[in-house]
């Protein structure tokens, strides 16, 4: 091993009593990139803000440069030149574009004072690499979340750390900032940097790294050369076990219409959507960041207003811009933002669990406790979470498991329409593969489910329909059949982009969609 | 969680039971035990310092003086707690009980037969003024510190106005037995606030109503999405709050037979002070009744033992500014050791 | 150590004193009271109610728990607290209201400044400064205070008898003078010079009122009450014709003093009255010797001065009979 | 996103910009200056009412009237602006002002012919008690609402404390040239107002340490991440409050000349109102000095009118209190129509 620019000692840290990390050791060289692996929960984030400095250990050493560096001191770790994109971003709301990206090192005038323009000339130049378009003097609250990820990418690796600490920087990203993202790394990698790159894609390891490692249970239970390895052995380590089958089959849709939308009209988009899904049928929405999917989504359930429309569930109509009254009819929203709007982080399972069917689980407006923990108990089971028991706080899971109670509680009762908003992301393999089954089977038991989506296999692979969506309407629908053709990718994007989709040649087709 | 089952393998029950037990000691259970416990202990020294400087500390009688003492703050407290659960702030609650108070007398000195009339009135004045702080939160989305800034203003000017610039005196007798009259030897403030400790820490643990209001703190937007109809949640809180105040501010002016239009003046702060050393968090979603009872009590009792050590009272204030502090910087150092 | 327990020595009276909140007046008082206390072995336990007479019920309550041998109150609110004199009458301990009056018939006995005498007695002061003619603005109290009702009644009652006086403003200003300084100021602003005269129902407000003129280059008659150090400087220097001494060391004394005798079963008036002395030019030195410059000495004599003024029933008087 | 698009194939600007064209109008800078603009509007609305009601309103000697008693409450605003930045809350500004008022009039007593000392030593005591709660609330993590709800205790027991229970009288006249003598034909308070706004609105919108109390308060863990020393900023801020306070303390005092223990009683909740007025988030990061100015003087514009107007006390405090309610209303709904 040559030139470690990073490296970590036998760390240890247990949350309330609980081991997260056991004593895990790692070096990262100097020009090359590490994938860190792992289930949900398996300590990966835990280990990255150990390293830089958010987390204090309870045991082991962070070394940079040979150097120790003192624990629990985020700015001593800045200071070494270790930098952090992490997992729950943290964007400064309130601030602009730029300013998020040169807070701590402001440019400034020869007179000491900021140079505004310049930092907002610079940050465009900066988020230029990612050829998106994001006025810099925008405020980051405005920004979709998609836009705040990249942001956060550029502040990081536009800053001159040595040590980039990357905790699923693409988990809220497309597939054409992924490979931006992978042009940045390369540039930086060849620039002599240290990164460990946290993501549960199998695509992006296989693209980027030059070493695997995989934690388990807090353990290190793996540490190669990324050439030494099939995927089928990292998954292996994961999740100590053979992934088969990792989209489930699906079963045919039934006929009668669960989910009728005529005329939605969403506040603040100029088209009126209409869609029917059947019982038994996934629908899948895709389209390009800002689409309008989640906008849609929302509507449909009423936490979003719309203006105009009919929504009817099972034949019966639903009140719009009334979410009591949507989960009434028999509609359930898994939102995108789960921290944002999903769980109640400071509320345990158990009360998050029984929330959004607090009138079954009472008398007169009293709790039945039994009940509800029997019957959040067994949703939760359903989907296999893993956490201290009911009681635990839902901020202190692990993502994907939080991702499992944001699903799992609505399965207390009857569900006829299930909307889905990025169900997967942030979630590892393992959960994933769960995850599918449940939709599947949660279809095949005769719910409706319209899944909006950024992961394309996801769409490909478990809708019987998509729609791809553009500027909040419908640009194009797309058959099972349309779904298989090799040609899909192609046509989805040619009607998310507003192209023609018969004329022009397919633009180069890139092969990486895992599974 | 970092457990080994895989997820087809049903769980490995002998190993999880045993792994689940620790957890459970030293998870969030014992933890907000010790959160509990770290400010009992200061409790515990203060009151035992107090009883070691005077014998008359410990007595009955000054039991139920510093319970009647800490009513009307218990009143306030308890609505301020839900308040502050969704996140909010209540400033309007001192001088809403000088307007019921106020009220109170104004009715009382009309139909002095007719108690239950004041005491009606009273209440009613206090739940519209919460209604009114609730609206303007919940509806029109004024920021909580605003909404009930201006009613803190407005409303005290308003029982100026009810008095016409002074306070109502010449008040019967028997308006005295709202708050002196016994029930159990109990005075009666004392019972009512007993039972409205019970009732609302029963009702925050055990109903879905409590869930909901610790759910709209927590996260409003998950709230929503679950199904929570924020606006009225929000709304009730307030009201609620309102209208405790409006019954302390009757205890209150019963308890003294007048009716003074500064009354209550700075309540809100002792109020909100006990939520908060109660260990709820103005961000919201975080807080509980019983915390609130023993930071309420943690500042009456301190109250009641300096003033029974006859400390002058700008003492009193220094040594109760610093105790207060320190009571909480325990409370921030044990949860923290503990993680 | 127990201040409250029997420790203190048998034979040794014990009163227990609530007051409203600390003040120039309190403070004044306090000494006053120590002074007496020392001189006739009196055990004082002494709270402040901060202006809250919820606090200040709680006091006499702990009072009554102690079994003190009276109870002497300046109340935070005039005529409130009845219970807490039943309570104290039902353990046989006598209780007092100093300088604001309370609603009980079971009171056993109150000393209470004329009020009303003070406010005729300083808008008779500034009618005659006018020749009983012109514009007057009044500060007041806190609205609703004992102080600021009586007060207000007096000018009134003097103002009825000149038709050709005008009130062209009265507001409180809380007895504070940065509060005053400002109202004065606005009031200038609106009135502009035809405002002839200010009444102010304590020193400070008047002192704010004296601020605000000076900010606007202007000059009119002020006067006060209270005989404060700052407002007795004033009528020294001619800025006030003229203050009302209430002084809180005499007054409060006379309080404690009723009480002990009260609680000793000794003869004394039950209630007496507490006449403002009207304060000049002519003999703003005396008081200001009184009052500032030779308080020790004036508090040396002051258990003898007490016990003088009880016999003769001029309670206010400050001249010791050598 | 859902596209295969590769990495070499520029954006399809068009829909982008065309798309992110109308955010951008209704983006912060618009919105900012709505939300500015509403609260203007109802300044205007105001001053229009008032100067047609009263000819003397809009004279420049009244201008003078209202910037002299703004400016003790412009001082602690300023540094209230800032703490609430960082998302929290400085409750002791008005017992500060006490107890350096007193502390003040305490030196100037003994040393009558140096002013200047009396100044630094209030400034001193401003400091060490801001110095204080930013330990406190910096270092030790307690809740900013209860460190400096312990200061304001503390502190206003403790300007008792150093006048023995007492205000000070009898101080030299002198002491009265800190506040009353002029410059440039502005008494000094005035003037030390208008450089304090400016200062710290240039502080804020051109200094990196402006920048970093914003995000401070708008996301702790991002400025630390990005290495911004959170401890040290939030440690400055209260410790800058306080010195304000003890600046306004003194100047208070000077201006009376006279030392009262309990100057500036409430002076706190004036001033996180005049900083919320002006469009700040109590949970921080949103805010600015020049709304704060604003909301300052929409609360001072309607003192003033209402005392010109011989508007009684009482109902002065109910149209006040309904005034900052509905000025606040229409700057919500004004916010959330221009999106
Ligand atoms: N300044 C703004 N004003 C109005 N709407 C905005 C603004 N900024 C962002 N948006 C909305 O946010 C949306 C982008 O959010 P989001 O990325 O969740 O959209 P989406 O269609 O759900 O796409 P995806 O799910 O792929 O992310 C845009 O559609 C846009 O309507
Ligand atoms: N503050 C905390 N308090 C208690 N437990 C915590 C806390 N933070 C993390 N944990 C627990 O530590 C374990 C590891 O969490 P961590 O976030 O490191 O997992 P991860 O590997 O990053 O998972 P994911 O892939 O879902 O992001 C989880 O079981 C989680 O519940
Ligand atoms: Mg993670
Ligand atoms: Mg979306």
């Amino acid at each position: 091993m040559q030139d470690v620019a990073l490296e970590c000692r036998d760390l240890a840290k247990a949350f309330g009593g609980v081991p997260v990390l056991k004593g895990v050791s790692l070096a990262l060289e100097a020009g090359s990139v590490t994938a860190l692996a792992g289930e949900n929960g398996a300590g990966k984030s835990t280990l990255m803000k150990i390293a830089s400095g958010q987390v204090k250990p309870d045991g082991g050493q962070v070394l940079v440069g040979g150097e120790p560096l003192p624990h629990g001191d985020p700015q001593a770790a800045h200071r070494s030149g270790v930098a952090i994109i992490p997992q729950e971003l943290a964007p400064i709301m309130d601030m602009t574009v730029y300013e998020n990206l040169f807070i701590g090192r402001e440019l400034r005038t020869r007179a000491g004072l900021l140079d505004r323009r310049g930092m907002a000339r610079r940050a465009r130049e900066l988020l230029d690499v990612f050829g998106v378009e994001i006025d810099p003097q925008a405020t980051m609250r405005r920004l979709p979340v998609g836009l705040r990820q990249l942001v956060e990418i550029v502040k990081s690796t536009s800053g001159g750390a040595r040590i980039l600490l990357l905790d699923e920087p693409s988990s809220a990203i497309s597939d054409r900032e992924v490979e931006r993202l992978y042009a940045v790394i390369g540039r930086l990698r060849e620039q002599g940097v240290a990164m460990l790159y946290t993501t549960h894609k199998m695509e992006e390891i296989r693209a980027l790294a030059d070493r695997v490692v995989v934690l388990r249970d807090g353990g290190l239970v793996l540490d190669r050369p990324i050439g030494d390895i099939t995927d089928d052995e990292i998954v292996h380590a994961m999740i100590g076990r053979e992934l088969q089958g990792f989209f489930p089959d699906l079963h045919a849709p039934g006929d009668e219409v669960a989910l009728q939308v005529s005329g939605l009209h969403v506040s603040g988009y100029p088209r009126p959507v209409d869609l029917t899904v059947r019982r038994g049928e996934i629908l899948g929405l895709a389209g390009l960041v800002g689409a309008g999917r989640t906008e849609l989504l929302e509507a449909i359930f009423g936490v979003r207003r719309s203006t105009a429309g009919t929504v009817t569930v099972a034949g019966r109509p639903v009140k719009r811009n009334a979410p009591a009254a949507a989960i009434t009819g028999g509609m359930a929203l898994v939102p995108e933002d789960r921290k944002g709007a999903g769980a109640v982080l400071t509320m345990n399972v158990l009360d998050n669990g029984s929330l959004p069917r607090l009138s079954r689980f009472t008398v007169a407006g009293w709790l039945r406790q039994r009940s509800r923990s029997r019957q959040v108990g067994a949703a939760m089971e359903s989907v296999k979470l893993r956490s201290r028991g009911l009681s635990q706080q839902v901020g202190t899971l692990s993502g994907g498991n939080q991702q499992k109670v944001v699903l799992a509680r609505w399965l207390t009762g009857n569900v006829n329409v299930l909307l889905l908003d990025e169900p997967t992301r942030g979630v590892d393999v393992g959960a994933r593969s769960e995850i599918y089954r449940i939709i599947t089977e949660l279809a095949a038991s005769g719910m409706a489910v319209v899944m909006a989506s950024s992961d394309m296999p996801e769409i490909l692979s478990l809708a019987h329909r998509a729609l791809v969506m553009r500027g909040g309407g419908v640009a194009g629908e797309l058959t099972r059949e349309d779904l298989s053709s090799p040609h899909v990718q192609d046509l989805i994007f040619r009607y998310a982009a507003g192209l023609n989709p018969d004329s022009a040649p397919a633009p180069r087709h890139t092969e990486k969609e895992g599974r | 969680m970092t457990t080994q089952e895989s997820a087809q393998e049903p769980t490995t029950p002998g190993g999880a039971a045993a792994r689940l037990l620790p957890w459970r000691l030293s998870g969030p259970w014992i933890r907000d035990q010790l959160i509990r416990h770290s400010m009992v202990v200061v409790m515990l020294l203060i009151i035992a310092y107090f009883s070691y400087r005077s014998a008359r500390f410990g007595t009955l009688d000054n039991l139920q003086t510093i319970a009647i003492a800490a009513a009307p703050f218990a009143l306030i407290a308890l609505g301020q707690t839900l308040v502050i659960l969704t996140g909010g702030i209540d400033l309007s609650v001192g001088s809403i009980i000088a307007l019921s108070a106020m009220t109170a007398a104004y009715t009382v000195k009309d139909h002095p037969e007719r108690l239950w009339l004041a005491l009606l009135v009273a209440m009613l004045v206090g739940l519209a003024a919460g209604a009114v702080n609730g609206f303007l939160v919940s509806k029109v989305n004024v920021p909580p510190f605003i909404a009930t800034l201006g009613m803190l203003t407005t409303a005290s000017g308003l029982a100026y106005v009810v008095g016409q610039g002074a306070p109502i005196n010449g008040l019967p007798q028997n308006f005295g037995e709202i708050a002196n009259n016994q029930i159990l030897g109990l005075q009666i403030p004392v019972v009512v606030m007993i039972v409205g400790i019970v009732a609302l820490a029963l009702i925050m643990k055990r109903t879905s109503y409590g869930m909901r209001v610790y759910a709209v703190g927590g996260n409003p937007v998950a709230a929503q999405i679950a199904g929570v109809k924020t606006t009225r949640i929000l709304f009730s809180v307030y009201a609620l709050s309102g209208l405790l105040a409006g019954l302390s501010g009757v205890m209150l002016a019963s308890r003294v037979i007048s009716g003074p239009p500064n009354l209550g003046q700075g309540y809100e702060l002792d109020a909100i002070a006990a939520v908060v050393i109660g260990g709820a968090s103005l961000l919201g979603g975080r807080g509980s009744i019983l915390g609130t009872a023993l930071g309420l009590f943690l500042i009456q009792t301190l109250n009641n033992g300096l003033d029974i050590l006859v400390v002058p009272a700008y003492w009193q204030s220094v040594i109760k500014g610093a105790l207060i502090v320190a009571a909480v910087t325990v409370d921030v150092w044990s949860a923290k050791r503990r993680g | 150590g127990d201040p409250n327990a029997g420790a203190s020595g048998e034979g040794k009276l014990r009163v227990g004193i609530s007051v409203y909140d600390m003040s120039s007046f309190i403070t004044a008082g306090k000494a006053g009271i120590d002074a007496y206390a020392k001189a006739n072995d009196i055990e004082v336990l002494w709270n402040s109610a901060g202006l809250d007479v919820s606090t200040q019920a709680s006091q006499v309550d702990q009072y009554v728990n102690a079994g003190v041998d009276a109870i002497m109150v300046v109340p935070v609110q005039a005529d409130s607290l009845g219970p807490q004199v039943a309570a104290a009458k039902a353990k046989n301990i006598p209780f007092l209201a100093v300088n604001a009056g309370l609603d009980s018939k079971e009171l056993a006995g109150t000393v209470l400044p004329d009020d009303v005498k003070a406010g005729e007695q300083e808008m008779q002061m500034m009618a005659d400064e006018l020749d009983g003619k012109g514009n007057i603005v009044v500060l007041q109290g806190p609205l609703g205070q004992s102080g600021e009702i009586d007060r207000t009644k007096g000018i009134q009652n003097v103002l009825a008898k000149y038709p050709d006086i005008k009130i062209l403003a009265k507001d409180t200003a809380n007895w504070k003078r940065d509060e005053a300084v400002n109202k004065m100021k606005n009031w200038l602003s609106s009135f502009g010079d035809k405002i002839d005269g200010v009444v102010a129902e304590n020193d400070d407000m008047g002192l704010g009122a004296l601020q605000a003129t000076r900010e606007a280059g202007v000059k009119i008659p002020i006067v006060g009450v209270d005989g404060i150090e700052d407002g007795l400087n004033a009528v020294k220097s001619g800025d006030f014709i003229g203050t009302n001494l209430q002084h809180g060391t005499v007054e409060l004394a006379t309080g404690l003093a009723v009480a002990a005798k009260i609680a000793k079963g000794e003869e004394v008036d039950k209630n007496p009255v507490y006449l403002m002395p009207k304060v000049t030019k002519d003999n703003v030195d005396t008081y200001m010797e009184h009052v500032v410059t030779k308080k020790d000495q004036f508090l040396q004599q002051l258990p003898a001065l007490i016990e003088a003024n009880l016999k003769t029933g001029d309670i206010a008087n400050e001249e010791t009979a050598k």
